[in-house]
Protein backbone atom coordinates (compact mmCIF):
# COMPACT_ATOMS: atom_id res chain seq x y z
CA UNK A 1 0.00 0.00 0.00
CA UNK A 2 1.58 3.55 -1.31
CA UNK A 3 1.36 6.55 1.53
CA UNK A 4 -0.88 8.78 0.69
CA UNK A 5 0.09 11.99 -1.69
CA UNK A 6 -1.21 14.63 0.68
CA UNK A 7 -0.54 15.10 4.37
CA UNK A 8 -2.30 17.20 6.57
CA UNK A 9 -1.71 17.47 10.39
CA UNK A 10 -1.75 19.75 13.75
CA UNK A 11 1.33 20.19 16.05
CA UNK A 12 2.74 22.49 18.61
CA UNK A 13 6.17 22.31 17.50
CA UNK A 14 7.94 24.59 15.66
CA UNK A 15 7.84 23.75 11.48
CA UNK A 16 10.10 23.35 9.20
CA UNK A 17 10.46 24.15 5.84
CA UNK A 18 13.27 21.46 5.05
CA UNK A 19 11.34 18.54 6.55
CA UNK A 20 7.93 19.79 4.21
CA UNK A 21 10.24 19.93 1.82
CA UNK A 22 11.79 16.77 1.69
CA UNK A 23 8.23 15.68 2.18
CA UNK A 24 7.18 16.77 -1.11
CA UNK A 25 10.47 15.28 -3.19
CA UNK A 26 9.33 13.72 -5.64
CA UNK A 27 11.73 12.52 -8.67
CA UNK A 28 9.03 13.38 -11.30
CA UNK A 29 8.42 17.13 -9.82
CA UNK A 30 10.57 19.92 -11.26
CA UNK A 31 8.58 22.27 -8.86
CA UNK A 32 8.30 22.74 -5.02
CA UNK A 33 6.21 25.86 -3.53
CA UNK A 34 6.33 26.45 -0.16
CA UNK A 35 3.76 28.95 1.73
CA UNK A 36 4.64 30.11 5.40
CA UNK A 37 2.13 32.04 7.14
CA UNK A 38 3.99 34.15 9.81
CA UNK A 39 3.30 36.04 13.11
CA UNK A 40 3.67 40.00 12.06
CA UNK A 41 3.94 42.53 15.34
CA UNK A 42 0.93 44.56 13.63
CA UNK A 43 -2.65 43.32 12.92
CA UNK A 44 -5.80 46.24 12.78
CA UNK A 45 -3.56 48.91 14.29
CA UNK A 46 -2.52 47.12 17.33
CA UNK A 47 0.85 45.73 18.19
CA UNK A 48 1.26 42.10 18.40
CA UNK A 49 3.24 40.93 21.18
CA UNK A 50 2.55 36.84 20.36
CA UNK A 51 -0.73 34.85 19.15
CA UNK A 52 -1.85 31.88 20.57
CA UNK A 53 -3.67 29.45 18.48
CA UNK A 54 -6.72 27.54 19.40
CA UNK A 55 -8.21 24.77 17.78
CA UNK A 56 -11.13 22.39 17.44
CA UNK A 57 -8.50 19.62 16.51
CA UNK A 58 -10.50 16.83 14.56
CA UNK A 59 -12.47 19.26 12.62
CA UNK A 60 -9.91 21.67 11.67
CA UNK A 61 -7.99 18.25 10.66
CA UNK A 62 -10.06 16.76 8.51
CA UNK A 63 -10.65 20.28 6.72
CA UNK A 64 -6.94 20.38 6.50
CA UNK A 65 -6.81 16.99 4.64
CA UNK A 66 -9.86 17.73 2.59
CA UNK A 67 -7.59 20.89 1.20
CA UNK A 68 -4.73 19.10 0.95
CA UNK A 69 -6.63 16.07 -0.64
CA UNK A 70 -8.53 18.67 -3.19
CA UNK A 71 -5.04 20.07 -4.21
CA UNK A 72 -3.90 16.67 -5.47
CA UNK A 73 -7.01 16.42 -7.26
CA UNK A 74 -6.29 19.68 -9.40
CA UNK A 75 -2.72 18.59 -10.18
CA UNK A 76 -0.54 18.97 -7.40
CA UNK A 77 1.51 15.61 -7.43
CA UNK A 78 1.80 16.14 -3.20
CA UNK A 79 0.58 18.29 -1.25
CA UNK A 80 1.01 19.28 2.62
CA UNK A 81 -0.80 21.66 5.14
CA UNK A 82 0.94 21.83 8.62
CA UNK A 83 -0.72 24.26 10.90
CA UNK A 84 0.74 24.82 14.44
CA UNK A 85 -0.75 25.27 17.43
CA UNK A 86 -0.75 26.86 21.15
CA UNK A 87 1.45 30.14 21.91
CA UNK A 88 3.62 31.43 18.97
CA UNK A 89 5.97 34.89 19.27
CA UNK A 90 6.28 37.21 16.46
CA UNK A 91 8.05 35.76 13.21
CA UNK A 92 6.72 32.05 13.85
CA UNK A 93 5.09 30.44 11.47
CA UNK A 94 1.84 29.53 12.02
CA UNK A 95 0.89 27.38 8.75
CA UNK A 96 2.77 25.73 5.88
CA UNK A 97 1.41 24.85 2.73
CA UNK A 98 3.21 23.53 0.18
CA UNK A 99 3.10 21.70 -3.08
CA UNK A 100 5.04 19.72 -5.57
CA UNK A 101 4.37 18.94 -9.08
CA UNK A 102 5.97 18.57 -12.38
CA UNK A 103 6.09 22.64 -13.38
CA UNK A 104 5.79 25.60 -11.81
CA UNK A 105 3.31 27.33 -13.63
CA UNK A 106 -0.03 25.58 -11.98
CA UNK A 107 1.67 25.65 -8.54
CA UNK A 108 1.56 29.25 -7.62
CA UNK A 109 -2.62 29.25 -7.97
CA UNK A 110 -3.11 26.19 -5.83
CA UNK A 111 -1.02 27.56 -3.15
CA UNK A 112 -3.00 30.64 -3.46
CA UNK A 113 -6.49 28.89 -3.48
CA UNK A 114 -5.45 26.32 -0.47
CA UNK A 115 -4.33 29.39 1.99
CA UNK A 116 -7.97 30.91 1.08
CA UNK A 117 -9.67 27.47 1.84
CA UNK A 118 -7.35 27.25 5.20
CA UNK A 119 -8.05 30.84 5.89
CA UNK A 120 -12.15 30.26 5.51
CA UNK A 121 -12.22 26.42 6.70
CA UNK A 122 -10.08 25.22 9.48
CA UNK A 123 -11.58 25.37 12.79
CA UNK A 124 -8.48 27.82 14.07
CA UNK A 125 -8.85 30.99 16.19
CA UNK A 126 -6.13 33.36 17.15
CA UNK A 127 -5.73 34.63 20.85
CA UNK A 128 -3.79 37.69 20.17
CA UNK A 129 -1.93 39.69 22.72
CA UNK A 130 -0.97 43.16 22.44
CA UNK A 131 1.31 45.59 23.96
CA UNK A 132 -1.32 47.97 24.85
CA UNK A 133 -4.25 46.22 25.68
CA UNK A 134 -5.95 43.02 26.89
CA UNK A 135 -5.64 39.52 24.97
CA UNK A 136 -8.70 39.56 21.84
CA UNK A 137 -9.97 36.45 20.00
CA UNK A 138 -9.80 37.17 16.28
CA UNK A 139 -13.07 35.50 14.20
CA UNK A 140 -13.27 35.70 10.55
CA UNK A 141 -9.87 37.15 8.71
CA UNK B 1 -32.09 14.44 25.99
CA UNK B 2 -29.21 16.19 27.51
CA UNK B 3 -26.52 17.50 25.16
CA UNK B 4 -22.91 18.96 26.27
CA UNK B 5 -21.83 21.14 23.52
CA UNK B 6 -18.03 22.52 23.40
CA UNK B 7 -17.66 26.45 23.09
CA UNK B 8 -14.40 28.02 21.14
CA UNK B 9 -12.65 31.04 21.06
CA UNK B 10 -15.15 34.25 21.89
CA UNK B 11 -17.77 31.85 22.63
CA UNK B 12 -16.08 30.09 24.93
CA UNK B 13 -15.39 33.62 27.26
CA UNK B 14 -18.56 34.86 26.72
CA UNK B 15 -20.19 31.56 28.67
CA UNK B 16 -17.08 31.89 30.83
CA UNK B 17 -16.91 28.03 30.02
CA UNK B 18 -15.79 25.70 27.36
CA UNK B 19 -19.06 23.48 27.35
CA UNK B 20 -22.66 24.22 27.93
CA UNK B 21 -25.32 22.00 28.59
CA UNK B 22 -28.54 21.90 26.57
CA UNK B 23 -31.48 20.03 26.67
CA UNK B 24 -33.47 18.97 23.62
CA UNK B 25 -36.01 16.55 22.74
CA UNK B 26 -35.84 13.72 20.33
CA UNK B 27 -36.15 15.30 16.74
CA UNK B 28 -35.10 18.05 17.43
CA UNK B 29 -32.52 19.50 14.32
CA UNK B 30 -29.34 22.35 14.94
CA UNK B 31 -31.85 24.62 14.47
CA UNK B 32 -33.33 23.94 17.40
CA UNK B 33 -30.08 23.64 19.28
CA UNK B 34 -29.36 26.81 18.16
CA UNK B 35 -32.73 28.25 19.42
CA UNK B 36 -32.43 26.38 22.85
CA UNK B 37 -28.80 28.59 23.22
CA UNK B 38 -30.40 31.44 23.23
CA UNK B 39 -33.21 30.73 25.30
CA UNK B 40 -31.00 29.54 28.14
CA UNK B 41 -27.75 31.28 27.12
CA UNK B 42 -28.76 34.95 26.66
CA UNK B 43 -25.10 35.97 26.30
CA UNK B 44 -24.27 34.15 23.54
CA UNK B 45 -27.59 35.25 21.69
CA UNK B 46 -25.68 37.67 19.33
CA UNK B 47 -22.48 35.70 18.50
CA UNK B 48 -25.06 32.88 17.41
CA UNK B 49 -25.29 34.64 13.86
CA UNK B 50 -22.74 33.71 12.24
CA UNK B 51 -21.72 30.36 13.95
CA UNK B 52 -21.58 27.15 11.95
CA UNK B 53 -22.35 24.03 13.81
CA UNK B 54 -20.20 21.06 13.96
CA UNK B 55 -20.87 17.52 14.85
CA UNK B 56 -17.92 15.13 15.17
CA UNK B 57 -15.36 16.26 12.51
CA UNK B 58 -18.16 17.25 10.25
CA UNK B 59 -19.53 20.76 9.77
CA UNK B 60 -23.62 20.32 9.81
CA UNK B 61 -26.74 21.89 8.17
CA UNK B 62 -29.89 23.53 10.70
CA UNK B 63 -31.61 20.65 9.74
CA UNK B 64 -29.62 17.97 10.81
CA UNK B 65 -31.27 15.92 13.18
CA UNK B 66 -29.67 15.32 16.84
CA UNK B 67 -29.50 12.41 18.06
CA UNK B 68 -28.12 11.70 21.96
CA UNK B 69 -24.40 11.63 22.34
CA UNK B 70 -23.71 13.91 19.72
CA UNK B 71 -20.47 15.51 19.89
CA UNK B 72 -21.89 19.39 19.24
CA UNK B 73 -19.75 21.93 18.78
CA UNK B 74 -20.33 26.08 18.06
CA UNK B 75 -18.15 26.89 15.47
CA UNK B 76 -17.76 30.77 15.49
CA UNK B 77 -15.72 32.37 11.96
CA UNK B 78 -12.40 30.76 11.84
CA UNK B 79 -8.85 32.92 11.68
CA UNK B 80 -6.27 30.12 11.50
CA UNK B 81 -3.12 30.22 8.89
CA UNK C 1 24.17 51.29 6.85
CA UNK C 2 21.50 48.66 6.61
CA UNK C 3 21.88 45.73 4.83
CA UNK C 4 20.01 45.71 1.53
CA UNK C 5 16.65 44.34 1.54
CA UNK C 6 17.47 41.59 -1.70
CA UNK C 7 20.16 39.46 -2.27
CA UNK C 8 21.50 37.23 -5.53
CA UNK C 9 23.77 34.43 -5.46
CA UNK C 10 25.10 31.68 -7.58
CA UNK C 11 26.67 28.77 -5.46
CA UNK C 12 28.08 25.34 -5.85
CA UNK C 13 26.55 24.22 -2.51
CA UNK C 14 23.41 22.18 -1.50
CA UNK C 15 20.29 24.96 -1.40
CA UNK C 16 18.66 25.30 2.35
CA UNK C 17 15.07 26.73 2.58
CA UNK C 18 15.17 27.00 5.89
CA UNK C 19 18.11 29.35 5.61
CA UNK C 20 16.22 31.40 2.83
CA UNK C 21 13.18 31.71 4.55
CA UNK C 22 15.19 32.69 8.14
CA UNK C 23 16.76 35.51 5.83
CA UNK C 24 13.17 36.89 4.77
CA UNK C 25 12.15 36.97 7.65
CA UNK C 26 10.58 40.39 9.46
CA UNK C 27 8.73 40.87 12.13
CA UNK C 28 6.34 43.24 9.70
CA UNK C 29 5.93 40.24 7.53
CA UNK C 30 3.41 37.79 7.82
CA UNK C 31 3.80 35.89 4.84
CA UNK C 32 6.93 33.82 3.62
CA UNK C 33 6.82 32.80 -0.52
CA UNK C 34 9.45 30.10 -1.29
CA UNK C 35 9.96 28.29 -4.81
CA UNK C 36 12.76 25.43 -5.40
CA UNK C 37 13.18 24.20 -9.00
CA UNK C 38 14.24 21.17 -8.82
CA UNK C 39 16.39 18.63 -11.26
CA UNK C 40 13.05 15.90 -12.55
CA UNK C 41 14.15 12.79 -13.95
CA UNK C 42 12.50 13.40 -17.36
CA UNK C 43 12.29 16.43 -19.91
CA UNK C 44 11.48 16.10 -23.50
CA UNK C 45 10.41 12.62 -23.11
CA UNK C 46 14.22 11.66 -21.93
CA UNK C 47 15.28 10.09 -18.82
CA UNK C 48 17.36 12.55 -16.72
CA UNK C 49 19.97 11.57 -14.54
CA UNK C 50 21.69 14.70 -13.36
CA UNK C 51 21.75 18.44 -15.03
CA UNK C 52 25.26 20.47 -15.03
CA UNK C 53 24.57 23.72 -14.61
CA UNK C 54 26.85 26.60 -16.38
CA UNK C 55 26.95 30.29 -16.10
CA UNK C 56 28.30 33.49 -17.26
CA UNK C 57 28.97 34.37 -13.97
CA UNK C 58 29.27 38.15 -13.36
CA UNK C 59 26.21 38.43 -15.83
CA UNK C 60 23.74 35.96 -14.37
CA UNK C 61 24.39 37.38 -11.02
CA UNK C 62 23.64 40.67 -12.57
CA UNK C 63 20.39 39.65 -13.34
CA UNK C 64 19.59 37.88 -10.96
CA UNK C 65 20.18 40.67 -8.51
CA UNK C 66 17.60 43.20 -10.79
CA UNK C 67 15.09 40.67 -10.72
CA UNK C 68 15.25 40.72 -6.94
CA UNK C 69 15.65 44.34 -6.82
CA UNK C 70 12.35 43.99 -8.86
CA UNK C 71 10.54 42.44 -6.59
CA UNK C 72 11.53 44.44 -3.82
CA UNK C 73 10.20 47.78 -5.76
CA UNK C 74 7.01 45.96 -6.77
CA UNK C 75 5.75 45.31 -2.97
CA UNK C 76 8.04 42.70 -1.14
CA UNK C 77 9.61 43.44 1.80
CA UNK C 78 12.17 41.26 1.08
CA UNK C 79 13.56 39.28 -1.35
CA UNK C 80 16.40 36.16 -2.18
CA UNK C 81 17.40 34.48 -5.56
CA UNK C 82 20.13 31.82 -5.47
CA UNK C 83 21.06 29.73 -8.13
CA UNK C 84 23.09 26.48 -8.03
CA UNK C 85 25.73 25.59 -10.20
CA UNK C 86 27.97 22.62 -11.17
CA UNK C 87 26.45 18.97 -11.17
CA UNK C 88 23.04 18.19 -9.33
CA UNK C 89 21.12 14.86 -9.34
CA UNK C 90 17.62 14.15 -9.40
CA UNK C 91 16.29 15.67 -6.35
CA UNK C 92 18.30 18.03 -5.70
CA UNK C 93 17.15 22.10 -5.88
CA UNK C 94 18.52 24.34 -8.52
CA UNK C 95 17.09 27.93 -7.81
CA UNK C 96 15.31 28.96 -5.03
CA UNK C 97 13.22 31.87 -4.82
CA UNK C 98 11.43 33.54 -2.13
CA UNK C 99 9.81 36.57 -1.56
CA UNK C 100 8.43 38.12 2.31
CA UNK C 101 5.36 40.47 2.97
CA UNK C 102 3.06 41.84 5.43
CA UNK C 103 0.23 40.00 3.37
CA UNK C 104 0.26 37.08 1.44
CA UNK C 105 -1.98 38.38 -1.96
CA UNK C 106 0.88 39.66 -4.07
CA UNK C 107 3.92 37.08 -3.06
CA UNK C 108 2.12 34.85 -5.42
CA UNK C 109 2.26 36.85 -8.43
CA UNK C 110 5.79 38.40 -7.50
CA UNK C 111 7.20 34.55 -7.46
CA UNK C 112 5.64 33.60 -10.39
CA UNK C 113 6.88 36.65 -11.92
CA UNK C 114 10.54 36.61 -11.00
CA UNK C 115 10.54 33.22 -11.95
CA UNK C 116 9.49 33.74 -15.21
CA UNK C 117 12.59 36.59 -15.12
CA UNK C 118 15.10 34.08 -14.27
CA UNK C 119 14.24 31.84 -16.85
CA UNK C 120 14.52 34.51 -19.42
CA UNK C 121 17.10 36.51 -18.22
CA UNK C 122 19.72 34.76 -16.02
CA UNK C 123 23.06 33.43 -17.88
CA UNK C 124 22.48 29.64 -16.90
CA UNK C 125 22.66 26.51 -19.05
CA UNK C 126 21.60 23.50 -18.29
CA UNK C 127 23.93 20.51 -19.76
CA UNK C 128 21.53 17.45 -19.22
CA UNK C 129 22.68 13.85 -18.64
CA UNK C 130 20.58 11.14 -19.77
CA UNK C 131 20.52 7.11 -19.22
CA UNK C 132 20.26 6.43 -23.36
CA UNK C 133 22.06 9.36 -25.00
CA UNK C 134 25.19 11.56 -24.81
CA UNK C 135 24.20 14.70 -22.42
CA UNK C 136 22.61 17.75 -24.57
CA UNK C 137 22.79 21.32 -23.90
CA UNK C 138 19.42 23.19 -23.07
CA UNK C 139 19.36 26.55 -24.66
CA UNK C 140 15.76 28.45 -24.20
CA UNK C 141 13.00 27.08 -21.81
CA UNK D 1 42.49 45.14 -32.28
CA UNK D 2 42.37 41.91 -30.95
CA UNK D 3 39.35 40.41 -28.76
CA UNK D 4 38.81 37.09 -27.19
CA UNK D 5 34.92 36.52 -26.97
CA UNK D 6 34.17 33.99 -24.06
CA UNK D 7 31.45 31.36 -25.12
CA UNK D 8 29.42 28.74 -23.77
CA UNK D 9 26.95 26.06 -23.71
CA UNK D 10 26.36 24.73 -27.40
CA UNK D 11 28.71 27.71 -28.58
CA UNK D 12 31.77 26.26 -26.84
CA UNK D 13 30.94 22.34 -27.78
CA UNK D 14 30.46 23.94 -31.38
CA UNK D 15 33.90 25.98 -31.46
CA UNK D 16 35.82 23.24 -29.23
CA UNK D 17 36.88 26.43 -27.54
CA UNK D 18 35.64 28.24 -24.41
CA UNK D 19 36.82 31.24 -26.29
CA UNK D 20 37.85 32.32 -29.82
CA UNK D 21 39.40 35.02 -30.85
CA UNK D 22 38.53 38.07 -33.12
CA UNK D 23 40.04 40.94 -35.11
CA UNK D 24 38.05 44.58 -35.04
CA UNK D 25 38.83 47.70 -36.30
CA UNK D 26 37.96 50.88 -33.93
CA UNK D 27 34.87 51.95 -34.38
CA UNK D 28 33.63 48.30 -34.79
CA UNK D 29 30.00 47.96 -33.17
CA UNK D 30 28.24 44.81 -31.71
CA UNK D 31 26.67 44.08 -35.28
CA UNK D 32 30.53 43.65 -36.92
CA UNK D 33 31.22 41.16 -34.12
CA UNK D 34 29.09 38.95 -35.09
CA UNK D 35 29.42 39.03 -38.80
CA UNK D 36 33.14 38.80 -38.33
CA UNK D 37 32.28 35.46 -35.71
CA UNK D 38 30.34 34.35 -39.26
CA UNK D 39 33.33 35.06 -41.16
CA UNK D 40 36.40 33.56 -39.25
CA UNK D 41 34.05 30.72 -37.69
CA UNK D 42 31.34 29.37 -39.77
CA UNK D 43 30.45 26.63 -37.59
CA UNK D 44 29.20 28.64 -35.30
CA UNK D 45 26.80 30.77 -38.07
CA UNK D 46 23.60 29.24 -38.10
CA UNK D 47 23.59 29.20 -33.55
CA UNK D 48 24.40 33.20 -33.78
CA UNK D 49 20.77 34.62 -35.11
CA UNK D 50 19.52 33.74 -31.28
CA UNK D 51 22.48 34.82 -29.58
CA UNK D 52 22.66 38.23 -27.58
CA UNK D 53 26.01 39.97 -26.95
CA UNK D 54 27.35 40.64 -23.08
CA UNK D 55 30.20 42.86 -22.31
CA UNK D 56 31.16 42.69 -18.57
CA UNK D 57 28.18 42.15 -16.63
CA UNK D 58 25.66 43.81 -19.23
CA UNK D 59 23.72 42.74 -22.12
CA UNK D 60 24.51 45.16 -25.01
CA UNK D 61 22.59 45.86 -28.51
CA UNK D 62 24.04 45.51 -32.13
CA UNK D 63 25.35 49.50 -32.25
CA UNK D 64 27.31 49.52 -28.99
CA UNK D 65 30.64 50.09 -30.07
CA UNK D 66 33.47 48.01 -29.04
CA UNK D 67 36.68 49.04 -27.52
CA UNK D 68 39.95 47.63 -26.94
CA UNK D 69 39.69 45.36 -23.98
CA UNK D 70 36.30 44.63 -24.02
CA UNK D 71 35.13 41.49 -21.85
CA UNK D 72 32.61 40.13 -24.58
CA UNK D 73 30.77 36.88 -24.42
CA UNK D 74 27.91 35.45 -26.68
CA UNK D 75 24.90 34.27 -24.91
CA UNK D 76 23.19 31.69 -26.26
CA UNK D 77 19.32 31.70 -24.81
CA UNK D 78 19.43 30.65 -21.26
CA UNK D 79 17.74 27.91 -19.78
CA UNK D 80 18.56 27.95 -16.23
CA UNK D 81 16.02 27.74 -12.85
Amino acid sequence: MSPEPYSASLTRDPLSTEEASRWLQDSTCGAIHLFCGVVRDLNREQTVTRIEYHSHEPLALKSLEKIVAGLVESGATKAIAIHRLGMLEVGETSILLGVSLPHRKRGFELLERGMLEIKSEVAVWKHEHYTDSPPEWIEGS
Amino acid sequence: MNLNILLFASLKDAAGSSTIDIKLTEGDRVADLIEAIRRDHPQLSERLDHVRVALGDEFVTPETVITEGAELALIPPVSGG
